[in-house]
């Protein structure tokens, strides 16, 4: 094979491996602002968080409970951190994000951006801001897989497969069922549905806790990947708002396949112009405000 | 009222150094001015930029090259960054105002993003290592910079310079039609005013007079870094005037002094300086909106605004 | 006027307390190693106390020279150590210097601070970019790596470590095929890995440090670049690196140091010593450097009669260090310390958790680093 | 003005206040139904009528006084307890067909609120022209087969007492005469109703009370019996 | 000139498949009071977005003065004589009511991109303002802020600073919405005293308001021209009956 093609390819692999995260992030950012009209700025920090409780599940907890032996693995931990994260997700929604519905947004934006500077600086505090690599990726899926053009860790192609079933279960869920229909309704007249009997509340909280919770996964994914360290987030929300300008917070599938091609893009950037691949996301986003305003999937007006 | 507050700013200017660290006083002053050019968007037009320090930043490393590399007097060197800014706000702008309200929060912050990776990438900005050892050089060829008192009245002098231009522009016509947009953009619009052009002289000038500031703080520091354009910085700088008071003349002025002392005492502890900086934009969007010097004007019932 | 200013020495311990150089050249560790040289001392010199503070500089310049400016001006710090991180320890050095006071830089590693940037109060000890690839690229040069691919740390320390290195390389007859410069604190090198992969270079030069070199060197071994026959080289690597990426992975690794504390029994026992005061970390060899350093300034102090930095910078140039840490050093006029230097392989089943390697060869200092002459310090020169 | 007490009132409403925002709208409203009863809300535009539906359902900012519905009190229910607890179901002014949602998932979106609910095909055999566009997105139907569409989804939450705003407006007589015969016959199943309409011929032969609503205030209650004999003075109300 | 002042042809506006505005032809004669009125969601409002090009019509074109204006911009119609009203209050809440009427007269004066001069320029406009909120009856509120005025006033101070622009045609909607019986007097009466010199289309409900004042009433029904005429001849149109007031044709014959 041609090295250039061979090269394209797997730098379009890498990128498809960070499209991943960019589209399960824009997904529940969308998920929420989809109901709740709240932009989480505490988004990437969430899923700091998810990464972080991974890690704590792994390697600190059994020595904090004096159990030198406790080990939470990768697996179980897929479950429960974003479940924990979740959990905190609606503790903010239910005690600090509820007061500011009926303000501007902005301040819900604010809010959000003091949650994510708690939140790093206390894991700065508590690990280092450089990173503690995550020791317990499951020996399933160590080792790697020859593709062809290029050795792969098996590991970063099963969170491939598995980020785009999560995308696309939500995706179904919310567009495709009985529970997506109330969602929707409830995005689109609260106040209708609250008369219907459905309780919007709970509801807005729930789906505030399964936004974070998708963040919380995508954390956990992240971590034997990239170090887990607390400014992970930081700088990948800036990227995810930059998605989401590109492709528009309007639809849920729009958020993943813009999310996915993005990664893909910027993957192959780095075959051409390496110092462009940092900002090709910017970039793009700035072309399509100049031809498309409101985004490629975004609703006129 | 204000003439009292005018007054007491006056006399705290002047006579800061007594009291101060000079360097601080200087950082104190010239974050007020960022944050008081700053809140003549969010204030006194209702836009959320969440990427001033792409204009903070940007203008620092502008004046800092034109100073130490071309040789250029201070003064020229701080004007050329904030001409620099105001024309960068002019293209930031131009995009940004293609969207409304919290779109337009994101998109200035991703904006602000690419002129980070510029600061990071470009040559002349010397990447993570910034632009360093900026001389102070001679005011008008005389005035020995170095010397930290004459360097504080200087930047005394352009932080009142700044700070009454945006007092002016906050009392002027224009800033009367800023005002209406503000509080009902569609009537505004059906008066005939071309709203986005209000809107983008606005931020160009925001832009400009943050670079004022950025730019007079590479000659304080004699640094500039990529800390100055990072989005941390522009985060900064909303919580200094969501602190004192959105929309008020003194409010940017006191939210920022509070909080550059804040991070100076804490420096000791860490990053639980982030924490604190954190728990308060949640304390104040929860609890006090309007800010200080919001409060006190609405306890002291003052007409206008402090 | 007091032969000590203000009734007191104090020492800043100015280093990354937080990030990726927290955990091996500089934080903690150093901080330790300097209160035990204190204490080791005595705890005062020429009758006043010595006191040592210390901040976090977050691996940002402008962080570090204006906690420095701060210091040097309100709280009359005398000397200021450790200045991990190029670039930091560039613009403190020549703050410091306008300032008349003396920087000791450990963590540091650009040659840049005693070359074009040198200055009359700013000491570089331990190692610079210069010594690191004279061992390292040498021998892998040697061993038939002679063309390279450059994964560079983005800043002053990187860049000059593959200048520096590359200059090494080419002068034995090797090529530079291409190189990446990557963001400091990077987690995920595959796509640079990949670019070197493709670029058919034998070697894979890794002119970074610290967390930035383990992941590299780790995701290396994960894309199967190593069993690719691609070699990696680690142009500045401290044992902790090796602890923390398990002997079995760098296993046959080679690479340069200032130090290794299983070199002689005064080190293994300097190592026990700092074990104990530090509540059971090993030291790395910045750790040992910033030991020594204090030790050679209160010396200095001591010798002078005085904290005056100019009678102390003078008295240091004509110290010899010699102690566990420097064998044969002397403080040049440009401010660097030449001493020797040592190349290490890395070894599988040590005697100690910390014995992770074997010294191949030690380098003379006058080998090791650029003499005074081709320094480039234009103090000299004059 | 006529009042009289019901022994059984299944929906009482005493000295209903409400406000949107700043502005008073309901200045005490007072109204009575027994079950299998069917009211009108008569008044011009803005008089409140809306407002009393949207109160009862907890839809306006702030209510005071009193709601009973089967001697419950619910003015300080959460909103979204008030359907199913007292079995209402509620079909607005502009219809609250969701945009997003098919016509099905519209009509299965309320939960059920009790046993005898209707069917989804026993609703299509009511409504036949819905049958034809169930798979139809909300936007895309006309406004008759909006309004059918906002009637079959209350039905099938198996709701006892329907409040009704404006279900004919907009429509063509032949669909308004539909309607007509769909509220003879739910209020023949025994269906408590009431009924806002502007229309009063639409709404005259159907009910048992008609209730005159001005600024927010009850201002004249007259009986189906009586309303020949008031003609002069609901004209004068509702005059155009 | 013609004695047409506006006029739209075929004018249409369709918001994703549905039609708010059906090939709507409306022609304003010049120094005419024309009402448009119709059942919620005839399309009223839309027509008037439409008009006033806070919304760009599907297909159709809008003629001022005989200029094809379709295309033009908001600020463009506004600067052209064309002002409009809201349905909801359209005021600064938080300026005084002289402010707000200065707000429209300011821009006679050429200086509201002028940065770096002092409001004080702007007093000169002063005694003009309140002229203008003399005339509808606010000149002692005005340094009262918007905001604290009762609603009536409110809609009054809309006007005045409507009529800051001088405007050839005034486009008012629902006046006297959300009114109690004495505003909607004072309003009407407003309406008839400052429309000299101009043309005013009005959307309105109060027929009693529409009765008193237009000289010409479209009828809209959902989204299209039911009828037209003086206001005798449209409440006697037999569609119109039907439609808006609710009277079908056998009720009507009945009634007759
Ligand atoms: N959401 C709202 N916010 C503020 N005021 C409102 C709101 N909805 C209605 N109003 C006002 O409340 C008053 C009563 O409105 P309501 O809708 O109850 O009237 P109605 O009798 O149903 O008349 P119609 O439906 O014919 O307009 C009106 O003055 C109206 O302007
Ligand atoms: N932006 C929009 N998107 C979709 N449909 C719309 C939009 N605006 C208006 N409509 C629809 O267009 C129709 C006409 O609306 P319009 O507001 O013009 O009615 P109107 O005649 O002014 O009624 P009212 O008397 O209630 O003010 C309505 O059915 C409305 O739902
Ligand atoms: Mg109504
Ligand atoms: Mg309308």
């Amino acid at each position: 094979m041609d090295p250039m093609i061979r090269l394209i390819l797997a730098q379009g692999m890498l990128g498809l491996n960070n499209g991943v995260f960019y589209a399960m992030l824009s997904l529940g950012l969308a998920v929420i602002f989809g109901l709740l009209n709240v932009v989480n700025f505490a988004h990437g920090a969430l899923y700091m968080l998810g990464a972080f409780l991974a890690l704590i599940l792994y390697s600190n907890l059994g020595p904090w409970l004096g159990i030198d032996a406790l080990h939470i693995g990768f697996w179980p931990a897929l479950v429960l951190a974003p479940l924990m994260v979740a959990a905190f997700g609606m503790l903010i929604e239910r005690f600090l994000l509820r007061r500011l519905y009926k303000l501007d947004p902005i301040y819900s934006l604010l809010l959000t951006f003091g949650i994510t500077l708690v939140l790093q600086g206390v894991f700065i505090n508590f690990f280092n801001a450089s990173g503690t690599p995550y020791p317990g990726m499951p020996d399933s899926l160590k080792g790697v897989v020859n593709l062809g053009f290029m050795m792969f860790p098996k590991y970063r192609l099963f969170v491939i497969v598995f980020s785009i079933i999560v995308c696309f279960g939500t995706w179904f869920i919310i567009e495709r069922t009985h529970i997506g229909a109330r969602l929707r309704a409830g995005t689109e007249n609260p106040e209708l549905v609250k008369a219907f009997g459905i309780n919007v509340p709970l509801m807005v909280m729930l789906t505030f806790g399964f936004g974070t919770g998708l963040a919380g996964l995508a954390g956990v994914l992240a971590a034997p990947i990239y170090s887990v360290s607390p400014l992970m987030g930081a700088n990948l929300i800036i990227v995810i708002f930059a998605v989401v300008v590109i492709g528009g917070m309007g639809s849920i599938l729009g958020a993943v396949v813009t999310g996915f091609s993005l990664g893909l893009i910027e993957g192959i950037t780095k075959v051409f112009y390496a110092p462009a691949s940092n900002t090709v996301i910017f970039l793009l986003m700035v072309i399509v405000l100049l031809v498309r305003p409101q985004g490629l999937f975004g609703k006129h007006g | 009222m204000q003439g009292l507050a005018w007054a007491v700013l006056l006399a705290a200017v002047l006579i800061a150094p007594a009291f101060l660290y000079p360097v601080f006083a200087m950082q104190l002053l010239c974050f007020a001015l960022f944050a008081a050019a700053f809140n003549l968007l969010i204030g006194f037009t209702g836009l959320l930029s969440f990427g001033h320090a792409a204009f903070f930043g940007g203008a620092a490393y502008i004046a800092g090259h034109v100073i130490k590399v071309w040789g250029f007097p201070p003064i020229l060197g701080i004007l050329a960054g904030t001409v620099f800014a105001a024309a960068l706000g002019w293209l930031v702008g131009m995009l940004a105002i293609r969207r409304q309200g919290i779109y337009f929060a994101m998109i200035t912050l991703a904006l602000a993003q690419i002129v980070y990776f510029f600061a990071l990438q470009m040559p002349f900005t010397g990447g993570e290592d910034g632009l360093q050892g900026i001389p102070r050089g001679h005011l008008l060829g005389v005035i020995d910079l170095s010397q930290p008192l004459n360097m504080y009245y200087f930047v005394a002098a352009v932080f009142l310079i700044g700070f009454a231009v945006i007092y002016r522009v906050v009392h002027s016509p224009f800033g009367q039609v800023l005002q209406a947009i503000r509080e009902n953009e569609p009537r505004a619009l059906s008066l005939g005013y071309n709203v986005d052009r209000f809107k983008l002289l606005a931020f160009v000038l925001s832009a400009g007079l943050a670079g004022l500031a950025g730019s007079t703080k590479a000659l304080v520091f004699q640094f500039a870094s990529l800390t100055d354009a990072h989005w941390q910085m522009s985060g900064e700088v909303i919580l200094m005037t969501l602190l004192g008071g959105m929309g008020t003349i003194f409010g940017p002025v006191v939210g920022a002094v509070i909080v550059v002392a804040l991070q100076h005492m804490l420096s000791g502890i860490g990053s639980w300086v982030q924490v604190v900086i954190g728990g308060t934009f949640i304390a104040c969007v929860l609890l006090f909106r309007r800010g200080i010097v919001g409060e006190i004007a609405r306890m002291l019932k003052v007409g206008g605004w402090l | 006027q007091d032969a000590i200013s203000d009734g007191v020495v104090k020492i800043g311990v100015l280093g990354d307390m937080s990030g990726v150089y927290s955990t091996g050249f500089s934080g903690k560790g150093a901080v330790d190693a300097v209160k035990m040289a204190v204490r080791d001392f005595g705890g005062t010199v020429l009758g006043k106390p010595i006191e040592v503070i210390s901040a976090d500089h977050q691996n940002k310049a402008d962080v570090g020279s204006a906690t420095a400016r701060q210091w040097i001006d309100q709280d009359h710090v005398d000397m200021i150590a450790d200045l991990t991180n190029s670039a930091v320890a560039l613009a403190v050095q020549q703050l410091a210097s306008e300032k008349h006071t003396l920087t000791f830089a450990t963590g540091a590693a650009t040659s840049a601070l005693t070359g074009k940037e040198c200055t009359n109060y700013g000491i570089h000890y331990g190692y610079d970019t210069h010594a690191l690839p004279v061992g390292t690229a040498t021998a892998v040069v040697k061993n038939g790596g002679d063309s390279w691919y450059f994964i560079t740390a983005d800043y002053a320390f990187g860049h000059a470590l593959q200048d520096n290195t590359a200059s090494v390389v080419e002068t034995l007859g090797g090529s530079v095929v291409g190189s990446s410069d990557v963001p400091l604190a990077t987690t995920d090198f595959s796509s640079y890995l990949l670019q070197a992969q493709s670029s058919g270079a034998k070697v894979i030069g890794l002119a970074n440090a610290g967390q930035d070199t383990v992941n590299a060197i780790k995701q290396a071994h994960e894309f199967g670049i190593v069993e690719g026959g691609q070699q990696l080289a680690g142009m500045l690597v401290l044992i902790s690196d090796v602890k923390s990426l398990g002997t079995d992975v760098a296993k046959g690794l080679q690479f340069t140091s200032g130090w290794y504390w299983n070199q002689d029994d005064a080190s293994r026992k300097w190592k026990e010593e700092y074990e104990k005061f530090s509540g059971g970390e090993a030291p790395t060899f910045p750790h040992a450097a910033d030991y020594s350093l204090t030790m050679a300034y209160l010396k200095a102090i001591e010798a002078a009669g005085t904290d005056d930095p100019d009678k102390v910078r003078a008295e240091l140039g004509k110290m010899k260090i010699d102690d566990f840490f420097a064998k044969g050093g002397t403080i040049r006029p440009d401010g660097l310390l030449e001493h020797d230097m040592y190349l290490l392989k890395v070894k599988d089943g040590g005697t100690d958790p910390w014995d992770v390697a074997d010294v191949v060869r030690t380098i003379p200092g006058n080998e090791a680093y650029a003499s005074l002459a081709d320094g480039g310090c234009p103090l000299v020169n004059n | 003005m006529s009042t009289q007490t019901l022994t059984k009132p299944m929906l009482k409403i005493e000295g209903l206040h409400a406000w949107y925002g700043e502005s008073h709208v309901l200045h005490g409203i007072n109204l009575e139904l027994a079950e299998g009863q069917l009211i009108t809300l008569l008044g011009r535009n803005g008089a409140g009528r809306s407002t009393t539906l949207r109160s009862i359902m907890g839809m306006v900012d702030r209510r005071e006084g009193s709601i009973l519905i089967n001697r419950e009190e619910f003015i300080t229910k959460p909103a979204h307890r008030i359907s199913p607890d007292a079995r209402i179901g509620f079909c607005p002014e502009e219809r609250g067909i969701f945009a997003s949602l098919s016509v099905e998932e519209n009509l299965m979106l309320p939960p059920t609120v009790g046993e005898n609910a209707m069917s989804v095909e026993e609703l299509f055999e009511m409504f036949p022209n819905l049958a034809n566009v169930r798979k139809r997105m909300g936007t895309r139907l006309s406004g008759g087969e909006q309004q059918m569409l906002a009637i079959a989804r209350i039905l099938r939450t198996g709701a006892r007492l329907l409040l009704l705003d404006e279900i004919t407006e907009g429509l063509a007589p032949v669909i308004v005469k539909t309607l007509g015969r769909v509220i003879r016959d739910l209020k023949s199943r025994g269906y408590t109703i009431v009924l806002v309409e502007q229309n009063f011929r639409f709404a005259a032969p159907l009910a048992d009370r008609h209730y005159v609503i001005e600024h927010g205030e009850v201002i004249d209650v007259i009986e189906a019996a009586e309303v020949e004999a008031s003609m002069d003075r609901l004209n004068h109300y509702l005059s155009v | 000139m013609s004695d047409t002042i506006l006029e739209a042809r075929n004018l249409t506006k369709s918001f994703g498949g549905f039609v708010a505005v059906n090939g709507v032809d409306l022609s304003i004669a010049r120094g005419a009071i024309h009402a448009i009125i119709g059942p919620n969601g005839a399309g009223k409002t839309t027509m008037f977005n439409l008009l006033t090009k806070f919304i760009t019509p599907t297909s159709g074109e809008i003629l001022f003065n005989g200029n094809d204006i379709t295309r033009r911009k908001p600020a463009e119609i506004a600067n052209m004589g064309i002002v409009r009203s809201f349905q909801i209050s359209a005021v600064f809440p938080h300026l005084t009511a002289l402010e707000n009427v200065r707000l429209s007269l300011q821009k006679s004066l050429g200086v509201s991109y002028q940065f770096w001069r002092s409001t004080k320029v702007l007093h000169d406009l002063d005694a003009q303002a309140i002229a203008r909120l003399d005339q509808v009856g606010l000149a002692d509120y005005a340094h009262l802020k918007a905001v604290e005025l009762p609603y009536g006033r409110k809609r009054a101070l809309e006007i005045a600073t409507t009529l800051g622009l001088e405007p050839e045609l005034m486009l008012l909607d629902e006046p006297t919405q959300g009114m109690g019986t004495e505003d909607v007097g004072a309003v009407t009466e407003l309406i008839g005293r400052v429309r000299e010199g101009r043309t005013i289309v009005m959307v309105e409900h109060n027929l009693g308001v529409v009765a008193e004042l237009a000289d010409t009433i479209t009828v809209l029904a959902r989204g299209e021209v039911l009828a037209e005429g003086t206001y005798d001849q449209v409440s006697k149109n037999p569609a119109v009956m039907e439609a808006y007031m609710g009277v079908s044709a056998e009720e009507q014959e009945a009634g007759a």
